[in-house]
């Protein structure tokens, strides 16, 4: 039973991306996408990693469904002329790829290290019992500091190109033309989604969860209130840069004021793993959240696109 | 002291290069006092050292470059011969193309380079080995090509292109001969008596190849025949520029490296071992020959001059293959000489062009009246150039055929004679149209009045103190301070060791 | 032939088809696409591959969570540069690609 | 008490199926609209039901219902919003309306 | 208080700095912020000299679990370059972007980001934190090349945004495959466990191709052009001289730690008849451009392929040519960098007073701006390889060792690069020596000039000073 529906879900990921790449109108394979990722998430509950089945959905599928979805309404035409017409070669070449590759995936070389012991038999030292949550910010912290970094350059780069733009045209329309249902849905689900974000963030700690998955929550949460009108990014500009930095800031912070104690760099004290590991996680939480948001809001406004 | 003395040497000129460079264009009396102040240093510096070696002293700088090879600066006698030539050259070249250049534009980049070129001449001189010579002798390349390029015509601009394609070219074989023989040997000093001696027989194809290779790319600087084709097209440069590019700087440089690759690198005798002297010695009489039948061709001053000195350069590399004390004696004399002489010509050339427009040799018409010193110092030049005794010229061909004779290889003094001949052919009919021809009605482009000196003094004192140092050079030559007993020192010490 | 080697395996199969869509395509966002696709498939084959020879490993299920963020990062950024650029030129293939 | 399971399960499964075939069977959106909300609905309610018994913990179970919520809240939302829209977009798309207007012609 | 970790804190501290606080005067606490890092890359360089390389576990885990940065003879020095380069250019922008207001907001904190990633990519030891590196370096960069805002930049951004990519994504591949097969992914102990079987070679294939297309080696280098010839000089100077070494970096520490036992030799060849044909097409392209910046773009594609010698040097040949080709590389990428930053600044000078972009406009410069010249004039002579030059001696040490390993052909490569070379670099002289044309100029910042001087200095004392670092380099051999 359970290899029928691993295989129905493999050729359900297939037929997605298949979807994703031949149909003619890209609206249509930008929604084929969004059921790729649905299924990429199921995927990764079968492999048995649920935090990355939450971060696929709320980050992979979410978020970018909706960065592609907004671009997609800014293009006037959707179909796209024919693709180039040398394909034999291409072909052949990414079969032998994929060939190689399935190959090798089953080769057995003796001398191998296994990582998963030495991060149970670590795992207390590291102040939380999820096993994912240490590795990611007890670790291989370092890996996560430049990731944060990744994304906050990501912001700036947005920032950089919007700032070029005159800044009239970015304020959208006076608010009148709020939507009363859509309105009404939104300020009731906003709480909801804020508490589930925390909830997430919190349960990090002892279950999958934590900051990526809380912070891309978050960020839906704030996507939607920018889509039911409500004009969230007026409050001062200076702040939302703040609010972009604080996690990275708050981080780079503890990870070299424990350095002044005689501690390598990014070594939690003993005793405080736990709580440091949960105050960067809740900093970190937000400053993902707006940065995700603010990828989101920073995308080019309304112009209509002159050809020249 | 003896570390530091070389360095000081090259920074002289090195320090008067950037000076200047930073000079605004305007501020030509600082420019002028300052090149002068360098060229005087320079040559109290040269002249203590060529006193200290002659009393057996050696002055060495020597650091590492990287592993293995280092960077090192020697002052001994063969060094210095050719320090000695430039550094006094440099002073007379300096004054003249101060005043050469008077009221011409970019005068800072000029001399900027000028000093830049001569400190690398210095540098090729003073190399004590193989990688050194190179740095130095690209350094020449990137430095002279500005100055040849200095008008900024078309025509100078095509110029430079052939004049790079021809060095640079010459300065990968070289780069290639180099690696290779010290892929080969494990190092590439000068040693006195040459390093190849004990080396095994199965490296001799090996080791021509490497000698065809750096004797090419030195060739190319040295003008041999089918590698000079740059020389004449560089005559579109200033005055000056001709002057330092044939006499002193890079045409010296060339046969200055034929003499250290066959001297100090190869040893004279393991390259006559080799077999590689005679071929070399063909090569050069060809180019003699050759050279001046195509300066007898020429109708312009100096494309002739410049014709004249791919022959004469080749007289030094001739008296270099010519297996014995005498005959080297007569080539590295004959470097010094032919430089003194040439430099002469050039600047006569150069005040002919400047004073009266005259470029081509049918309109030099009885101009000996109009300047009679001028012409008097060009006879002294073309005499020497032909070989007529008391003039240096002599000396050094007089030493090149005993040396022949010396060497066995009769058929070399055949070539000296025809060469002399020749040299005569198209010189002589010169020095007639300067006496005897009458003056046509009026010159072709009058700038410099006859007031009380014929030129501008600045152009006319250098011609006249060479012309006299050239005559000084062959009258006393047996002195003991004279350009051919330091030769004879050098060739004593390069056989008897 | 278990669960994981067989994602492992439709990661490959992914990977191919996305690069086989990345070079034929011109069209940007399609490319992005592809692009993210193939990270997908990447993913897969870094947990599969893992996870079928060891019992599951929670270090590679961190590697692509940070993947995940470093793709959307990514993807974020070439849209908005995209956008920029579509709004410009008008044009939604990068000049030289055209045949 | 399993078997109950198996029968909720499965119900809330045959009516995944039926909006399935409504979604491809009917003409135009808002019918289609139609079908999938109400069926998917009932049926993730159905299913929610089947799979109470077999939650750890209430509070597990109360996180089962608040999905179902939820999803009620959402799609509700949605299929207002995407009739909105084809209504604003194509006017004429309404079948009823077009009775109603010739209603009030004559 | 250990010296590693400060190199990497500096630089992500002032990039913070310089986005949250925009009001205060950015460029001088830029210099401020890199003199540090200077001094601390210059400690550090003298502790490494003194005790040999070291390893850093961070958050005090050991190797296979948590993160080790290593710090050995070669990284020392690329740290020092690094910060040498960026104060440099950091000088030269504080003036440059008077010119560029808008632009200025966002250079700061994008240059620090770029800055933190380099030191980051160069200690690293761990593949997975390379990758992360990578990707920090690609979206700073493809960031400072899009600063600009106008249509072709955000084009040459795209078209370098999605090869980077490409490339991460095939590196991660590789990455995936190889934790797949041996559990661990740090370099010091993948080097010892790897075994030549297939999954190890498709992965290293697999992680040279991604490594490739980031450093824009022949066939994949059409990014490359575009990018760097499009973007503000400082921009360019720091992508050519810096970024585009980094992957390269990476491919050398792999293929140096892993591949000597189990590439096979032809795939060392190959990898060297690539940069053969990088150095001669991309010598060519370079000569045909009309633009100027354009040109010394195509001169960074031609001189990357004489790094690409490395391997077809070192692969499979005795360790006596295989020291001399891995010190003639370094040598040459330290000295690339220099002549290569400095030829941009100097271009960008010269470009910023005549105002125009292409070769021909910049006729009869060399009297109005004689030291913008003479500094393109020195980093030319290290591009050439001519003496005296840190060109010259990384292109010498590469002769001995193609000479010692019989491999004449590189010989020919060699010299036909620096004829190449020669042709491009010449034909701008001559423009600028041209007589009759009178250009206007607008006047420019004399710290400008200085700073190109510097660089360009810095790359031909290479020729004399080379010894230091150049035995400091073969330090990995013995130590790890």
């Amino acid at each position: 039973m359970q290899f029928a529906f691993d295989s129905m879900l493999g050729l359900g990921l297939l037929a997605c991306a298949a979807g994703v790449f031949w149909s003619r109108d890209l609206f249509r394979s930008v929604v084929m996408f969004i059921a790729f990722g649905l299924l990429l998430a199921l995927t990764w509950v079968r492999l048995e990693a649920p935090d990355l089945a939450l971060a696929e959905a709320a980050i992979g599928a979410g978020l970018t469904g909706v960065l592609l979805l907004d671009a997609i309404g800014h293009l006037r035409q959707h179909k796209e002329h024919s693709p180039r017409n040398h394909w034999l070669l291409p072909l052949l070449c990414c079969i032998a790829l994929a060939l190689l590759l399935i190959l090798s995936l089953n080769a057995r070389p003796e001398a191998s290290i296994s990582l998963p012991e030495l991060v149970a038999e670590s795992l207390p030292e590291s102040g939380v019992e999820h096993p994912i949550t240490a590795v990611l910010l007890n670790f291989r912290s370092y890996d996560t500091l430049l990731e944060i970094a990744v994304l906050l350059v990501a912001a700036v780069v947005a920032m950089a190109l919007n700032d070029g733009l005159a800044a009239t045209a970015r304020t959208s329309a006076e608010q009148s033309s709020r939507d009363p249902v859509l309105a009404g849905f939104t300020s009731r689900l906003a709480p909801v989604i804020l508490l589930i974000a925390v909830y997430v963030l919190w349960a990090g700690s002892y279950m999958p969860g934590g900051a990526f998955q809380g912070g891309a929550i978050l960020a839906a949460g704030l996507v939607l209130l920018k889509l039911a009108d409500f004009h969230i990014e007026r409050y001062a500009e200076s702040l939302l840069r703040l609010g972009l930095a604080l996690g990275f800031l708050v981080f780079l912070a503890v990870a070299t004021s424990v350095m002044i104690g005689g501690r390598p760099f990014l070594t939690y004290p003993e005793a405080f793993a736990g709580q440091f590991i949960l105050f960067i996680e809740a900093v970190l939480t937000f400053s993902i959240g707006l940065i995700l948001f603010s990828l989101f809001n920073q995308s080019p406004g309304q112009e209509v696109p002159h050809d020249n | 002291m003896s570390f530091w003395l070389p360095l000081l040497v090259l920074a002289t000129s090195l320090v008067a290069a950037l000076f200047i460079f930073t000079l605004p264009e305007e501020r030509h009396a600082l420019r002028g006092s300052f090149n002068l102040l360098a060229a005087l240093v320079k040559i109290a510096l040269v002249g203590w050292m060529i006193i200290a070696v002659a009393n057996q002293q050696t002055f060495e700088t020597r650091f590492t470059l990287i592993g293995d090879i280092d960077f090192v600066l020697r002052a001994d006698a063969l060094s210095l011969l050719f320090a000695g030539l430039s550094s006094l050259l440099w002073l007379f070249t300096t004054i003249y193309a101060m005043g050469y250049l008077e009221g011409t534009p970019q005068r800072s980049r000029f001399f900027g380079f000028f000093s830049l070129c001569v400190a690398s001449t210095m540098g090729v001189s003073m190399a004590g080995n193989l990688f050194t010579f190179l740095i130095f002798f690209e350094m020449l390349t990137l430095s002279t090509y500005p100055l040849v390029v200095h008008k900024g015509t078309a025509e100078a601009l095509r110029a430079g292109r052939t004049y790079l394609f021809y060095t640079i070219g010459g300065g990968v074989a070289l780069l290639v001969g180099i690696a290779s023989l010290h892929a080969l040997v494990g190092h590439t000093e000068f040693i006195e008596t040459g390093v190849l001696r004990d080396v095994s027989p199965d490296l001799y194809p090996a080791l021509t190849a490497i000698f065809i290779l750096l004797i090419a790319g030195l060739g190319v600087k040295a003008a041999i025949v089918p590698l000079h084709g740059w020389l004449p097209a560089a005559m579109v440069a200033p005055a000056p520029v001709s002057a330092l590019l044939h006499a002193v700087a890079v045409v010296k440089a060339g046969a200055f490296g034929v003499v250290r690759v066959i001297y100090n690198v190869f040893g004279v005798e393991f390259s006559y071992q080799l077999g590689v002297l005679v071929p070399l010695a063909a090569v050069a009489s060809f180019t003699i020959i050759w050279g001046s039948i195509q300066a007898l061709r020429q109708s312009d001053i100096k494309k002739r001059l410049a014709f004249s000195t791919v022959s004469q350069v080749s007289y030094i590399i001739l008296g270099l293959s010519l297996f014995g004390p005498i005959g080297t004696m007569g080539g590295l004399v004959h470097l010094l000489h032919q430089g003194i002489m040439k430099v002469t010509l050039f600047f006569c050339a150069g005040i002919f062009a400047e004073t009266l427009g005259i470029t081509r040799i049918r309109d030099l018409n009885g101009v000996g009246k109009r300047m009679p010193l001028t012409s008097a110092a060009f006879t002294i030049g073309a005499f020497g150039m032909i070989g007529i005794p008391p003039v240096a010229g002599f000396i050094s061909k007089w030493y090149l055929g005993w040396g022949a004779m010396e060497a066995g290889l009769h058929w070399v003094l055949g070539v000296l004679l025809v060469s002399s001949l020749l040299n005569a052919a198209y010189f002589l009919p010169v020095i007639y149209r300067l006496w005897f021809a009458r003056p046509a009605p009026e010159w072709p482009d009058e700038q410099i009045p006859a007031g009380r000196f014929e030129t501008n003094p600045w152009l006319l004192i250098p011609t006249v103190i060479t012309a006299a140092f050239s005559l000084g050079a062959g009258v006393f030559a047996a002195a003991a301070w004279s350009p051919l007993s330091w030769a004879e020192l050098i060739a004593v010490r390069e056989y008897l060791s | 032939m278990t669960t994981d080697f067989w994602f492992a395996c439709i990661g490959a199969v992914l990977i191919a088809m996305a690069l086989f869509t990345f070079i034929r395509h011109t069209h940007l966002l399609r490319r992005i696409l592809a692009f993210n696709i193939m990270g997908s498939g990447v993913f897969l084959i870094l947990v599969g591959l893992a996870q079928h020879q060891r019992q599951t490993d929670p270090v590679p299920q961190a590697l692509v969570l940070t993947g995940i963020v470093v793709a959307v990062a990514a993807t974020a950024l070439a849209l908005i540069i995209f956008r920029r650029f579509y709004q410009l030129s008008g044009r939604t293939e990068l000049d030289e690609d055209q045949q | 008490m399993i078997y109950l399971q198996y029968l909720l399960v499965g119900a809330g499964c045959l009516f995944f199926i039926v909006g399935t075939l409504g979604l491809l069977r009917f003409p135009d959106t808002f019918t289609r609209i139609h079908a999938i909300t109400k069926a998917d609905n009932l049926g993730l309610g159905l299913l929610m039901l089947g799979l109470l018994p077999s939650t750890q913990s209430v509070p597990q179970a109360l996180k089962l219902v608040l999905i179902w919520l939820l999803v009620l809240a959402a799609s509700a939302t949605a299929s207002y919003l995407i009739a909105h829209y084809v209504k604003a977009k194509s006017p004429d798309a309404l079948p009823h309306a077009a009775e109603t207007a010739s209603e009030e012609q004559d | 208080m250990n010296l590693i970790p400060l190199l990497l804190v500096i630089p992500l501290a002032w990039a913070l700095l310089s986005l949250l606080l925009p009001r205060l005067p950015l460029g001088l606490l830029a210099l401020a912020g890199i003199v540090l890092q200077l001094g601390t890359a210059a400690m550090l360089w003298n502790d490494v000299q003194i005790h040999g390389a070291s390893r850093y576990a961070i958050g005090d885990w050991v190797a296979p679990l948590g993160i080790t940065l290593v710090a050995d003879g070669l990284t020392v020095t690329l740290l020092a370059m690094t910060a040498l380069i960026a104060v440099v250019c950091a000088f030269y922008a504080i003036f440059y972007l008077r010119a560029y207001e808008k632009e200025r907001r966002y250079f700061w904190p994008l240059f620090w980001f770029l800055l933190a990633a380099l030191n980051g990519i160069w200690l690293a030891g761990d593949l997975f934190n390379l990758y992360v590196g990578l990707e920090l370096v690609t979206l700073a960069a493809v960031g400072m090349v899009t600063l600009s805002g106008e249509r072709h930049a955000l084009a040459a951004g795209l078209r370098y945004l999605y090869a980077a990519l490409l490339g991460s994504l095939a590196y991660l591949l590789g990455v995936a495959l190889l934790y797949g097969a041996y559990g661990t992914l740090d370099l010091g102990q993948l080097s010892s466990l790897l075994e030549a079987n297939l999954i190890t070679q498709l992965a290293l294939a697999l992680m040279t191709f991604g490594l490739l297309m980031k450093t824009a080696v022949f066939p994949l280098h059409s990014w490359l052009p575009p990018a760097h010839g499009g973007a503000l000089a400082p921009v360019s100077a720091i992508l050519s001289a810096l970024v585009v070494k980094s992957s390269f970096y990476i491919l050398a520490r792999i293929w140096m730690d892993a591949g000597n036992a189990l590439m096979p030799v032809s795939a060392a060849q190959l990898l060297g008849a690539l940069g053969a044909l990088a150095i001669i097409w991309g010598g060519w392209q370079a000569f045909r451009q009309s633009e100027i910046k354009m040109l010394v773009a195509y001169s960074t594609v031609a001189q990357l392929g004489y790094l690409m010698l490395l391997f077809p040097l070192a692969i499979g040949q005795s360790q006596q040519s295989a020291i001399l080709a891995w010190q003639g590389t370094m040598l040459h990428l330290l000295s690339h960098g220099f002549a290569k930053a400095a030829m941009f600044l100097a271009v960008g000078t010269l470009v910023l007073a005549v105002g125009k972009k292409r070769v021909v406009d910049m006729a009869g410069i060399s009297a109005k701006m004689p030291l913008a010249l003479f500094a393109f004039g020195l980093a030319s002579v290290s591009l050439m390889g001519l003496p005296p030059s840190g060109g010259f001696n990384a292109k010498w040490l590469l002769m001995q060792s193609a000479i010692q390993s019989g491999q004449w052909h590189w010989v020919a490569v060699l010299l036909a690069g620096s004829l190449i070379t020669a042709s491009y670099v010449f034909r701008v002289f001559s423009v600028s020596f041209q007589k009759d044309a009178d250009p206007q100029i607008r006047p420019t910042h004399p710290a400008l000039d200085l700073s190109a001087l510097l660089l360009a200095a810095i790359a031909i004392a290479l020729g004399f000073g080379a010894a230091i670092p150049v035995e400091l380099l073969t330090l990995p051999e013995e130590m790890l």
